[in-house]
């Protein structure tokens, strides 16, 4: 199996989709000749034509409501808005319309389709290219948000987000894209290439959404994460010799309270964590339903590690970002308490 | 620092309460003077069109120019026939929700031209994108009166299942895409879905319909924008019945010299149309058709009309216009003109006239009884209470699995 | 003091606002000479002049961007987005912008100003005049969001608002405008004139952000909500005879953190409420916190009563709602754990 | 199905690398030839202007026609030293960024005229709104070059305390309103600013800037409309620069006759104008503001120009359009235009220009061995840590308190 990137993985992911169904088109800003700003569609519009794969204007309100209106006629349009952060002029077009119009025609339209977009920080890409948006999405009813974490999921979970049939909000973390990171600031770039992860079939198949994965078996304490962080809190359980059982949530909505509930009954002792700002983010959805489903199982309490309740800044990025240290140290608090 | 006078301008309609509404001071284009183009003409080319007038029924009720589309007696009849069906049916419901029938209702008259005269000048097969005050499209379209009701009754037949607000149709076999409370969405969505069209080969195109208030939105500039570069088939209609609830069309338009005149600047085919006569919305839906069928791309029409009575059932528009408006509204009613447009070719008489309104304040009274044979809102039955927690997703997951055993239905 | 319900208090709010200060501006979509279709600014332009009271165009965002503009210039706007659903338009303006105008030029300008909508259900509105975004925008730094419960507290907290310097965006409990709610579904409408919080003084005052108010003491469990609930709350209390401490949060972000932990720490059973949707909800933040700071308090999960996972129905609205007997159950629920 | 080839229109550039580009095609419309209007004239009458091409210095560098702002030498003069430093500021800090003294550069070759003319033509207590590749307004109304280059390092001195990426700029002092990352809603925000500067009773305006992609978001028509429907005193200049990152303008005009075109139909004064020549953009500058100040509300002017370089330190254009495209630039070069101007009018020669460029090197260099003084981002120092946690709120709340301590800063 070839060695890919996830960047590569999403390429050939969308290859695959254009491949056997022609009804896939891709879009996005600067997504068609150029093949995005991060070249997730690179060669796509050369091979697949360029009423498949095209640019569009700079309007990202314009480019889910065409998703929309192109799904409604029985197309299956992957859009890439190029920035997690420029997905709120589209918000709108995404929660009030996309989310609902099977719902609200009672299953006499859809609006199956997938919205990908780079998230999330550790880029030194300043406030506007660094937010972690998915809580703003988890909210919404009729929309499916999934955060991959490495190449061979990247690729599976786009092919089974499109097969879903229901809008899928699918964020790319853009910091791990050419490797994994270990949550130590400016830590030199791995490869995907020595990862198990970072094999990837060439053709077809999927992820299933609404699974998530125990990437690391341990006893001492739970953690919950997606994205990059999932790297971040394997590196950190390595670094400080913990015995932590790590989740890769993959899907937030719906989340896998199965495996989530297993682990930490077996455990009582968690630790969940999110890039994004701290109040109302994704992490609070995840406590509140494991007190809820573990409360007698718990513990100590299930420690939020979380970016602050500031705009992602971009000199001090380190300071906000949830390093490896910080991981290390939520570990042992919950471990200790 | 408060004199009661602005110092920003802030447009006032003509009139307000009180005043006496008088309308010859709005220079419209007569009847037949605007001159039909081949529609394959260059957008920047309708110029004229766009701050004229395009009128096909002149002050006589004869149909005149060449905008004329010539259509036969039994054509004409037909759309009288859905227009007197949509304004009976309309004040039926509006006396049905003040019994308490229904939780809401939202009238069209005065604008039913609009919808019917487009309606019919489509093809079956093209999608209509339009917004709560087309219903006149349904009936053109041939939708089952009884359907329509138990939707708004939202009763255990409502095809939506209670779900949306009165008069938010959806109807996807008659290619009526779900109708959006947000205004101005499904503009945008429409060229998506023209865009489609012409991706899959096919010879349909997409309409879509917002009212000229909802034009302010930034969906009307994506959709125009994206129909202009893709030059997708679509006919984007701006339905302009000089009001927005309270707010005069003045606040949308500005200083813009028409609504129409905005699809200039996107290098879009632009015609403001009189709304209110049959004939120049069927022939400007028709060149407008035509142009996008032939690979011309977008049209926006604006269609200058009159919004002949309140907004919605929660609103009373004599706190903010006088009463007297819609009887002094230069363009006059649809209906009446294209009645006396028959008549006057002898093709229809008062007697037909009534008789039509007979049969259609019968039909639409045993379609409310047989649509209150399935239920009202408050009476029930509805459809079963589980069906909330139906076609959020394709299939269900663990919450709402968990959530509706909560709710215990 | 003269009785008033929730709208005339509000306009009572915007007089005072009016009169005291040159600055301030009021718009919104039929805001001006309507005077909204609540009727919330009626008679103020008439009062105030057309330039400080006025319609807008039929576009959120560019209402947004026009209090951020002028707020740059010195200028305190109140602005009114008609429905809580039709906020989305604007959230690009106020989530990237707004919120982040101070912090992103350290202080040089500011976007003090108050986003007023008409929030929540319980009013046949269907799913797009009925809806509770409110965790949308607690999950962004910068912004506080206040949801007022009365008339006493609409207008001193919208006069707060406007004094804090900061973007706030308060949210309006349409259900409650005309007086309080029980939960029990087509209960008649009581009117403001015998509730104590329905006194109203004429003239300036503020009722402080960031507090609580604890509206009924109790010793059984703690009901933490906001909006119309609390009045649901109260009714459940008084209709199943239970001992509950009820706290009216009023501002959401910054939530009361002491009033809550106090009341949770002693009681150590709780219930918390939203109206909005379960999944990422602001119940869910609150929760996340107690647990955090209340862990070994509590004696039972905290219930977390909430609408369901779907968009807002219209004709089983009743099904989604929270009402009295949903508060009763989840009462007894964490009483009997 | 996919046979390469388009069934909805997909525009293209001209060029595409590898291609020898040929602007020929661009029927410009010659310096001098476009006559200037009363700047109150009706926004109708400047259907032309919007078409046509505002320009004052001809092919031999002469300033010709009604347009021509008659300035001093000494103004030509300082707007050239504004423009070379400009330039020569960008080309230090792109060296800067590619040796990690910066995490991302701008630089805003070749459309230096549009910054400064525009800022020269404003008044000092004119507000603006920028996007971020109109550095030159900085220079233009003599901001520290050290301060400007503290926060591109993001260094202790950084007057954003580290907040922004480089070249996002705020200076309230010099009215330069706080630069986002986020596409287009500057635009309405300086309509807002605007309103209140009317309301405030004073003699200020408000200028904005925005790329031709950005005219696409909604931002763009919430802002035409604002200002068209409360007649405000704006400035709305879209810098037509060629391209969005890789994607062509063709793709944001798509049918659309020119950018400036797109202000007809909202009623606003529109102007496409020679953006590589400085005497234009200062005229039509000074037109707007004239037209602002005296009540006629704003003008959109389209800024006809071609961004000579990358988009950012973030990509590079020769894998989207040919390396020759700068040089075969129909209008040429805006500062080398402007030299050979005042040279031609003997104000001017190669010796002091040399020499202008040596001190304003010597300049940039000697500002930046002051700015690192202060700290670089990798080396430090930076603002101290614990300044990420003001300023979120006017006052910081228990969560910041804490989070703050969390963090043990
Ligand atoms: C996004 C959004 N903002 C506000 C509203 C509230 N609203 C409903 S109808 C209406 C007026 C619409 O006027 P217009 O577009 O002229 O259509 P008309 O009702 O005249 O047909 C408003 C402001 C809404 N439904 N959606
Ligand atoms: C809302 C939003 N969407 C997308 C982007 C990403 N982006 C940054 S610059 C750019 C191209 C802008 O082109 P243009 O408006 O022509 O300005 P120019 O860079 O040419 O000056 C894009 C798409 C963004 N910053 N904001
Ligand atoms: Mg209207
Ligand atoms: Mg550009």
């Amino acid at each position: 199996m070839p060695a890919m990137n996830i960047i590569q993985a999403l390429n050939s992911g969308m290859d695959v989709l254009l491949d056997r169904d022609p009804d896939v088109v891709v879009f996005g800003e600067d997504a068609g000749y150029f093949g995005g700003v991060f070249k997730a569609t690179d060669g796509l519009q050369s091979k697949h034509g360029l009423d498949r794969v095209f640019d569009t204007p700079i309007n990202e309100a314009a480019i889910a409501a065409m998703a929309i209106g192109m799904a409604a006629k029985g197309l299956k349009p992957i859009a890439e808005i190029q920035f997690a952060d420029y997905i709120f002029p589209a918000i709108d077009q995404i929660v009030s319309e996309m989310s609902r119009i099977r719902y609200r025609s009672a299953g006499q339209f859809a609006s199956g389709c997938v919205i990908r977009s780079p998230w999330g920080g550790g880029i030194r890409g300043g406030q506007t290219h660094s937010m972690s948006p998915e809580a703003f999405f988890t909210h919404v009813p009729g929309l499916q948000v999934v955060v991959c974490s490495n190449p061979y999921d990247a690729k599976g979970l786009l092919i089974a987000s499109m097969e879903s049939g229901d809008p899928v909000i699918f964020f790319e973390p853009k910091r791990i894209y050419n490797g994994p990171f270990d949550g130590v600031p400016d830590t030199p770039l791995k490869s995907w290439a020595k990862h198990p992860k970072g094999e990837v079939p060439e053709g077809y198949y999927t992820v299933e959404l609404g699974k998530a994965e125990i990437v690391r078996e341990g006893q001492a304490c739970t953690v919950i994460t997606y994205g990059t962080l999932v790297h971040v809190a394997a590196a950190a359980a390595e670094a400080a010799g913990i015995d932590a059982e790590i989740i890769d949530l993959k899907t937030l909505t719906p989340y896998d309270i199965e495996t989530i509930a297993r682990s930490v009954n077996r455990i009582g002792r968690v630790v969940v964590a999110q890039e994004a700002p701290r109040t109302s983010g994704f992490a609070a959805e995840l406590i509140a339903q494991i007190q809820e489903e573990c409360f007698y199982a718990l513990e100590a309490p299930v420690y939020r590690l979380t970016g602050w309740d500031i705009p992602y800044p971009h000199a001090h990025e380190w300071a906000y970002f949830p390093t490896r240290d910080r991981f290390v140290r939520a570990m042992k608090t919950v471990m200790e308490a | 620092m408060s004199n009661g006078q602005s110092r920003f301008r802030v447009p006032a309609p003509p009139y307000r309460p009180g005043d006496e509404p008088d309308f010859s001071y709005l220079e419209l284009q007569k009847a037949g003077e605007a001159s039909r183009p081949d529609p394959l003409i260059a957008a920047s080319q309708t110029g004229e069109l766009a701050t004229g007038l395009v009128g096909v029924l002149d002050r006589d009720h004869r149909a005149v120019g060449s905008w004329n589309p010539e259509l036969s007696p039994e054509v004409l009849r037909e759309g009288l026939s859905h227009m007197v069906l949509t304004r009976i049916y309309d004040e039926r419901m509006l006396k049905l929700q003040r019994q308490g029938k229904m939780s809401f209702y939202m009238k069209s008259t005065g604008e039913e031209a609009v919808a019917v005269a487009a309606a019919m000048a489509l093809k079956p097969g093209d999608m209509v994108f339009p917004s709560y005050r087309q219903q006149g499209i349904l009936f053109a379209r041939g939708r089952n009166i009884v359907d329509m009701m138990c939707h708004c009754i939202s009763n255990s037949r409502d095809n939506l299942k209670g779900r949306q607000l009165p008069v938010h149709y959806t109807w996807a076999e008659g290619k009526f895409f779900s109708i959006s409370g947000n205004l101005g969405t499904q503009f945008p969505q429409a060229v998506g879905y023209a865009m489609a069209c012409t991706y899959k080969g096919d010879d349909q195109i997409a309409a879509s319909w917002i009212g000229e208030g909802a034009t302010a939105e930034g969906d009307f500039h994506g959709a125009l924008t994206l129909a202009s570069t893709y030059r997708a088939p679509v006919i984007l209609n701006v339905v302009n019945n000089q009001w927005a609830i309270s707010t005069t069309q003045n606040i949308a338009v500005g200083d813009a010299p028409t609504f129409a005149s905005k699809g200039l600047g996107y290098g879009v085919a632009s015609l403001r149309v009189d709304g209110n006569d049959f004939l120049a919305v069927y022939a400007a839906t028709r060149w407008a058709s035509e142009r996008a069928r032939k690979g011309g791309g977008a049209t926006l029409i604006e269609l200058f009309t009159y919004r002949g009575d309140a907004h919605s059932t929660s609103d009373d528009p004599s706190r903010y216009r006088p009463r007297t408006e819609f009887d002094r509204w230069p363009l006059g009613d649809p209906i009446e003109r294209l009645k006396q447009h028959l008549i006057g070719g002898s093709a229809w008489d008062e007697d037909r006239h009534a008789r039509l309104e007979e049969q259609m304040t019968a039909l639409v009274v045993q379609s409310y009884k047989e649509a209150e044979s399935h239920g009202t809102l408050h009476e029930g039955p509805l459809t079963p209470t589980e069906t909330i927690f139906e076609d959020v997703y394709a299939k269900p997951d663990w919450r709402l699995r968990r959530q509706r055993q909560d709710l215990g239905v």
